[in-house]
């Protein structure tokens, strides 16, 4: 096939476009008037809404191929996002991230699936249990934290048998009145007030919310013994994590109870609810939360453990709670992702979720440099958009053998990128919203403070 | 996770102590490492308001005293009481909470932040405002961040340091870097202060204002000191009373007139055949 | 300032406006299949996305453009080598017979990486910048399973040639997805047939199952291995899992060599046997090697499957004139390394047979209206490499199976068996 | 740890409180421990031989990892990098053998230049041959690699070049999967020498082709053996390496302060491609006893094994050498008891779990020196 330049160049002109949006939305975010807030976001949303539904001659600017690769950069952003609190800010080398998509993705589809399938019972064990959970670990959280000394590993006993039990209430609790709520999910030619079209919207989003919140619980009870351990040891753990959460989700129907998710041979018939407003949704939901995070004195908190964990320590931070805290604030972005992405891809596989892959946030995280939220959405968006988008298209042009070397130019790119700049593509700059905002330097008349004679400043420059 | 920082509207000077009583009351203080004995029987009262110095040559276990009183270490045996309260054995960010700040021997700052955040983050403890608050923005969040970065660029201005505000901690030199780390220290509102060799690198005219300046603050926030220091030009001439330690153990203490006197002290710096020279 | 609030707000709105539109969005957009068209000459960007589109559907004369979604790439490549090889084989003897109602065929092959995200990628890919409407693959059912989805709602055919997986032509609700078609027989007949070949023909007693708990085929396969098996009088006294990524499979073995059984049935990829019945081999296991398909392949270890069968689609043995010609000249055409005529494998037999099923369907339904080839390929009598191809209600086709043995380091054709 | 033996009742932290619930931690690991205990007594006495075989294939697995996991352990000492790639020079090793075998028949040039050499020679100088090939391309292509990859980012972040590792890794196992390199296929791999099964039963007995050993024999094969002397050897010859040669030393000054012996006159660069060229070496040696084990070898083979064996070093604790012996060794043994008692599917959860767990209790490993505490 003889190579066809204009599409490369369309192409070429989408990704710039889309990186130019994330500038545009960003600033807007980022702008001091409330209104031009609202408003550009509105705008930014509404553009690529129209890319995306309304057609130019017969085909909208954003074909399915383009918007697939939009949602999948949309997610990829949130678990990335997630990594790079944990590791960019929090200086916490996790492998594990990808598991957390995997727990959020399953976690979601299986609610969304029981909704689907009118199993009010599963649901409300799932909500239920979720929640009950939830509540065992902060309360058990207020009371350990009062003793002093506790062994790591005890603490870690005690929430496991408090999460068990909440597990038990939870399943008891729904089995016993869940299926009275059936009658609430009508018939299929009289749908009920659940079985609803908003109901479909309203439920997609709780099972979203409750699929993060479900793994930053998991994350608590990995992360409370395992973030004692030094970096690269930390590091390990986690990349074990993800593959026990592989193979579990590989014999999800054999080892874990869960029939509907079909364990290898993957889990059909979830809805595909996520269209470009839930995508957009949750970006920006996750760009703010973590944004609000980084730049407050708990994200500062964050960052000195990353910087100098001993001296962290002698500012009064409870270095393993911010360690703790930062890890399962990522993970809930990652299973919020995951959410996202299996109503985008209606078919989840345990093959989507193998340790090899999971490389890909990491790798993303470090290209757009580590600890810059910017250059994490630019390099996520970037990242598919190029293998996926770019390379597909121009390997699609140059022949039938072409499309084996994609693996091959992939790893050269990564090389050569990472022997060019090794502080990643923007360093640590910031665009817009995500920039913290300058504090100008108050001067002496304006500080409370004696003014002090003390002599000039040391000589030593 | 998930606590809040406690919200403690401390007045900048610190709690008065009523006199007689210790700040800091060491006891029986005793470290291994492994078979090695860092510390033996370590014994110090520090008073209020006091400036005290802890002196003795390379490896006599200074440090590793800094080390336990901040909680870093655990201790092997002995106690530590703060205010009445032994705080053997806490864990360092509970340590600091209860009023003791430090600076180490080799500055550690956190190198990829500003000068502003590394003050900020001293303050993080009485920040006021919980994590759920910078989530939404709320009006808490507004004003207490507003209120924790004018108390931040206050130090700042103290130490000279709020033109360089913005600047990476790491980019500083060295002697700004020094100025940081004490003014960090200060945010964390001690009553005590751990000066760990202040004075490391400087030359003589940066340690006579580095003396200026640890007098000024211990003046003006109220504070107890106890510092290490090898430069004994600058221990004599800015500690009232002045511990020894050689090998793990107490040799002397006194006076800086009296240590200056002291042979075993002499011996101990510069070798046995000094003290007969 | 507040822009959490803001973005509650935002989300209030939206809601509201989605919840009467949100979930229709990705069906409001145009589900007309863009047609061939000849890109080089539009002149612009914006010129070229309409080209694609508005250009008529060309009935005769033109270009027919066939996608072949295939892993080139990620865990399996040979798979998709195969498939590709295979498919691009039965395009270019249409090609030299003047094309599919005087249409040229261009292939058009991405690579899919046997990988949800992938695969789905590529499908967007070929449906909408190359305007494809026929799609040969994706290989596995992993792969296949959301590519179909895609491919019903954009009324593409899409012809899996080794997808087993039953979600592949019928959705969570039992609904046959229209469109959807696979060209190999579904694990329930294959596993059926190993086990009636087993009690019947070697007459044995006591079997051992031995299967890759992930991969869904051989999971299949087992399952109906066992209970035909056992409904048929035989005894399963063992089953042992393990993992596509095992090489070692001693402690599995072990079991075996314990327990005697007359056969064990293996119905994995070649690889697996090539490890898994040359270690018994060699710990003296004597049970006799029972397979499936993917057994077939040049690679298969013949000193360590020696003495096995396996049920496969065709056998290139087989003396059928299609058989011999498609074993010619697809030696004709790809050579291995040392440049002997390769010899096709079942992966490459399907997509063969794929490919020529769509070209049938779409030569008697004289058009490329995919909707009038649906109806055809429906109803179509093929007779392909592998056997007589007819669709039944659920899409599946209905044809025989071969039975294959691994004897004297050869594999010979034993016997084939009808549904 | 040492508890500060304090008697003050004054203290109003309540201090110890929930260090007295120490028992509860340690209660969760015993039980797990005892579980795991009781399955294994018990399986072993249900059936011993079963046990013998199940534990001797776990052996075979785990002498293969400690190959690999010492390099991983080498390189992590030296210059603190996981060489995610490492697994594929494994691969690459494999490779070479069997075209070395399959190819260019290498094994046999022992007959051809000396005809008349007695046929199990042959074998044995053929082979050696093969594998000292595979060994060297090993060791050049990692040097290469190290030059290439990670020597530039000697000064960037240490994450920059664990990157690096990981496209390094993926361009050799996508690279080797074209077409003209090694192919995508799953290769049937030819052995340079065959494998000969032996059986245990009143005496040692070679087992014949078609008959099977009588029923309660433990097997096990030359294979196994090779690979277990190989494995001890290498492990001997790197210890006196590290221990008493001047290279060994240079390397242990320059894992323990690159600058400082820099200072010292040591080629730190040098230093670092020796310690790259050994591990390499035992990566090549192990990824053809690894073929000849298991033969049928394809592009991505050394993902796995190569996994396992990192997480065997990491489990003796990374950086020392006896203790990538022994973690390989327990990892061996993990998976081949949980494949052969508990489940095979969970076989890679449980040897990960039993790695966190052990990671719990000793946080840097078996043999891994303790973090020093800093301040």
């Amino acid at each position: 096939m003889d190579i066809n330049p204009v599409f490369l160049l369309v192409t070429l002109i989408k990704i710039v476009a889309v990186i130019a949006w994330i500038y545009g939305l960003l600033r807007v975010v980022g702008h001091a008037s409330k209104w031009v807030k609202i408003g550009g976001i509105i705008v930014a949303f509404l553009i690529v809404q129209l890319a995306i539904s309304v057609p130019i001659g017969s085909s909208p600017i954003l074909s399915n191929f383009d918007s697939g690769l939009l949602f999948q950069a949309c997610t990829m952003t949130m678990v990335a996002l997630g990594l790079n609190l944990i590791y960019g800010f929090n200086g916490q080398f996790s492998l594990g991230q990808w598991g957390f998509y995997g727990i959020g993705a399953y976690a979601a589809a299986d609610i969304t699936y029981r909704w689907d399938n009118y199993d009010a019972a599963g649901l409300l064990v799932a909500g239920l249990g979720v929640v009950l959970v939830g509540l065992v670990i902060l309360m058990l959280n207020r009371i350990l934290s009062r003793m002093r000394g506790i062994p790591v590993l005890s603490a870690f006993t005690l929430y496991l048998i408090g999460v068990i039990v909440a597990g038990a209430v939870a399943l008891f609790i729904g089995a016993a009145i869940g299926q009275a709520l059936t009658p609430l999910f009508g018939t299929e030619e009289a749908p009920g007030f659940l079985a609803s079209a908003l109901m479909a919207q309203v439920v997609f989003f709780l099972a979203v919310l409750i699929a993060g919140v479900f793994a930053a619980e998991v994350s608590f009870l990995f992360g409370l013994p395992v973030l004692t351990l030094g970096s690269d040891y930390f590091g390990i753990a986690t990349l074990g994590f993800s593959i026990v959460i592989n193979t579990l989700m590989v014999n999800s129907d054999t080892i874990l109870p869960f029939p509907e998710m079909k364990g290898g041979r993957g889990m059909v018939g979830i809805p595909k609810v996520t269209n470009w407003f839930w995508a957009f949704l949750f970006l920006l939901l996750v760009i703010i939360v973590m944004r609000n995070i980084v730049h407050s004195s708990t994200g500062r908190a964050v960052m000195s453990v990353r910087e100098d964990e001993t001296a962290s320590k002698a500012m009064g931070i409870n270095v393993a709670n911010y360690k703790l805290l930062s890890f399962v604030v990522g993970s809930l972005f990652a299973g919020i992702g995951g959410g996202v992405y299996a109503h985008y891809i209606g078919f989840l596989s345990p093959g989507t979720f193998d340790f090899l892959v999971g490389f890909n946030p990491l790798i993303i995280i470090v290209f757009g440099g580590l600890g810059s939220m910017t250059g994490t959405i630019v390099a996520s968006f970037g990242w598919i958009f190029f293998l996926e988008g770019l390379l597909r298209v121009i390997l699609g042009q140059m022949g039938t053998e072409a499309p084996t070397w994609r693996f091959v130019l992939y790893p050269i790119t990564l090389l050569l990128m990472m022997l060019l700049r090794p502080q990643g593509l923007l360093g640590t700059v910031e665009w817009g919203f995500l920039r913290q905002r300058e504090v100008k330097p108050r001067s002496r008349e304006e500080s409370n403070t004696v003014p002090v004679s003390i002599g000039a400043a040391p000589a030593a420059k | 996770m998930l606590d809040t920082p406690t919200t403690q509207s401390q007045p900048m000077t610190a709690t008065a102590v009523t006199a007689g009583t210790p700040v800091l009351e060491i006891r029986k203080l005793t470290k291994f490492f492994g078979g090695l004995r860092a510390v033996n029987d370590f014994n110090i009262a520090v008073h209020p308001g006091e400036l005290a110095g802890l002196i003795g040559p390379n490896g006599a276990g200074k440090t590793t005293v800094f080390n336990m009183i901040s909680g870093l270490y655990m201790p092997s045996g002995g106690e530590i009481v703060l205010q009445g309260q032994d705080i053997a054995g806490l864990e360092p960010f509970e340590v600091t909470r209860m009023g003791v700040g430090r600076t180490f021997q080799n500055i550690r700052l956190f190198s990829n932040l500003t000068v502003l955040d590394n003050v900020r983050i001293a303050y993080h403890m009485h920040a006021g405002y919980s994590m759920i608050d910078a989530i939404m923005r709320n009006r808490k969040f507004d004003a207490k961040e507003r209120e924790l970065t004018e108390r931040a660029q206050d130090f700042l201005a103290i130490f000279k340091l709020e033109r360089i505000q913005n600047e990476l901690a790491k980019n500083l030199p060295y002697g700004e870097q020094r100025r940081v780390e004490i003014a960090r220290a200060l945010a964390s509102n001690p009553r005590l202060l751990l000066l760990d060799e202040p004075a490391a690198g400087m030359n003589p005219g940066e340690i006579v204002t580095l003396m200026e300046l640890i007098h000024f603050v211990k003046d003006r926030f109220g504070l107890t000191i106890l510092l290490i220091e090898h430069q004994m030009r600058f221990v004599m001439g800015i500690c009232q009373r002045i511990t020894v330690m050689d090998f793990g153990e107490v040799i002397a203490r006194g006076t800086p007139k009296e240590i200056q006197e002291n042979p075993q002290v002499i011996e101990a710096y510069l070798g046995k055949g000094a003290a007969h020279a | 300032m507040r822009a959490l609030k803001i973005s509650s707000l935002f989300a209030m709105v939206a809601i509201a406006a989605s919840a009467c539109g949100g979930a229709a969005t990705p069906t409001a957009a145009p589900t007309a299949a863009p047609a061939a068209e000849e890109p080089t000459a539009a002149p612009t960007a914006a010129a070229a996305e309409a080209t694609t589109a508005s250009e008529p559907a060309a009935a005769t004369g033109g270009e027919l453009k066939i996608a072949i979604l295939a892993p080139l790439s990620g865990p399996v490549p040979t798979f998709g080598v195969s498939t590709r090889d295979g498919a691009l084989l039965a395009i270019e003897e249409w090609n030299a017979k003047g094309g599919v109602n005087g249409m040229k065929i261009t292939p058009v092959v991405e690579d899919s990486q046997c990988t949800p995200d992938p695969a789905v990628n590529a499908a967007n890919k070929v449906i909408d910048q190359d305007g494809v409407k026929f799609i040969i693959g994706e290989v596995c059912s992993k792969a296949t399973i959301p590519v179909s989805d895609i491919a019903t709602e954009k009324k593409v055919i899409l012809i899996s040639p080794t997808s087993t997986n039953p979600s592949v032509t019928v959705d969570s609700k039992g609904k046959v997805k229209p469109y959807i078609f696979r060209a190999c027989f579904i694990d329930p007949f294959q596993g059926t047939v190993g086990a009636k070949f087993a009690l019947e023909t070697l007459k044995v007693k006591t079997a051992f199952i031995m299967l890759d708990q992930s991969n869904d085929y051989v999971k299949g396969l087992a399952e109906y291995f066992e209970k035909a098996f056992t409904d048929g009088g035989g005894q399963v006294i063992g089953k042992e899992t393990y993992t596509s990524k095992d090489t070692d499979f001693s402690a599995i073995l072990a079991k075996v060599a314990d327990t005697k059984p007359d056969v064990v049935y293996l119905p994995d990829y070649y690889n697996i046997v090539n490890l898994a019945a040359k270690q018994a081999k060699e710990k003296g296991i004597t049970a006799t090697f029972l397979g499936g398909d993917g057994w077939d392949s040049s690679d298969l270890d013949t000193a360590a499957a020696e003495g096995g069968y396996f049920t496969n689609h065709y056998s290139p043995e087989d003396t059928r004139a299609e058989v011999q010609n498609f074993v010619k000249s697809y030696g004709e055409k790809y050579k291995d390394d040392s440049g002997n005529a390769k010899v096709p494998d079942a992966l490459a037999a399907l997509a063969y047979d794929a490919t020529n099923l769509l070209m049938e369907g779409i030569k008697a339904a004289g058009s490329d209206d995919t909707t009038k080839v649906n109806t055809t390929l429906e109803g179509i009598t093929f007779n392909g490499i592998s056997g007589k191809i007819t669709f039944d209600a659920n899409h599946d086709p209905v044809k025989s199976a071969t039975i294959l043995a691994v004897k004297d380091g050869k594999v010979q054709f034993n016997s084939v068996v009808n549904p | 740890m040492q508890q500060a033996n304090t008697s003050k009742p004054s203290s109003f932290l309540a201090r110890g409180s929930g260090a007295r619930l120490a028992w509860i931690g340690k209660g969760f690991l015993i039980i797990l421990a005892l579980l795991a205990l009781y399955i294994l007594v018990k399986s072993f006495f249900a059936n011993p031989q079963l046990f013998a075989q199940i534990v001797i294939s776990g052996l075979q697995l785990g002498f293969v990892y400690a190959l690999i996991a010492l390099g991983y352990t080498m390189v992590y000492g030296i210059v603190r990098l996981i060489n995610f790639a490492h697994g594929d020079v494994f691969m690459v090793g494999a490779f070479i053998s069997f075209y070395a075998v399959a190819r260019f028949r290498l094994h046999l040039w022992p007959a051809a230049a000396f005809p008349g050499m007695s046929s199990s020679l042959v074998v044995l100088i053929g082979s050696i041959t093969v594998i000292l090939l595979s060994m060297l391309v090993c060791a050049i292509m990692a040097v290469t690699i190290e030059r290439v990859a990670y020597k530039p980012l000697r000064n960037a972040p240490r994450i920059a070049a664990l990157i690096t590792a990981i496209g390094v890794s993926f361009f050799l196992e996508f690279f080797g999967a074209l077409n003209f390199v090694f192919s995508p296929r799953f290769i049937p791999y030819e052995r340079p020498f065959e494998v000969v099964t032996w059986y245990i039963s009143s005496g040692i007995h070679q087992v014949q082709a078609g008959t099977a050993p009588p029923s309660g024999a433990i097997t096990f094969s030359n294979i196994a053996i090779i690979i277990m002397v190989a494995s001890i050897l290498m492990q001997l010859a790197l210890q006196f390496l590290v221990r008493r040669t001047r290279i060994g030393k240079a390397m242990r000054a320059t894992a323990f302060d690159k600058q400082a012996a820099q200072l010292m006159g040591i080629n730190v660069d040098r230093i670092i491609s020796i310690t790259f060229a050994i591990g390499a070496a035992f990566a090549g040696l192990g990824g053809v006893l690894y073929a000849i084990a298991y033969p049928s070898i394809h592009s991505q083979l050394g993902i796995l094994p190569g996994l396992k064996a990192f997480v065997a070093a990491v489990l003796g604790g990374i950086g020392s050498i006896p203790g990538a012996f022994v973690g390989a060794l327990i990892m061996g043994q993990a998976e081949s008891l949980t494949a052969g008692y508990i489940s095979t599917p969970m076989r890679d959860a449980i040897a990960f779990t039993i790695l966190i767990l052990v990671l719990l209790v000793r946080p840097t490993g078996i043999f891994g020196e303790p973090e020093k505490e800093k301040a």
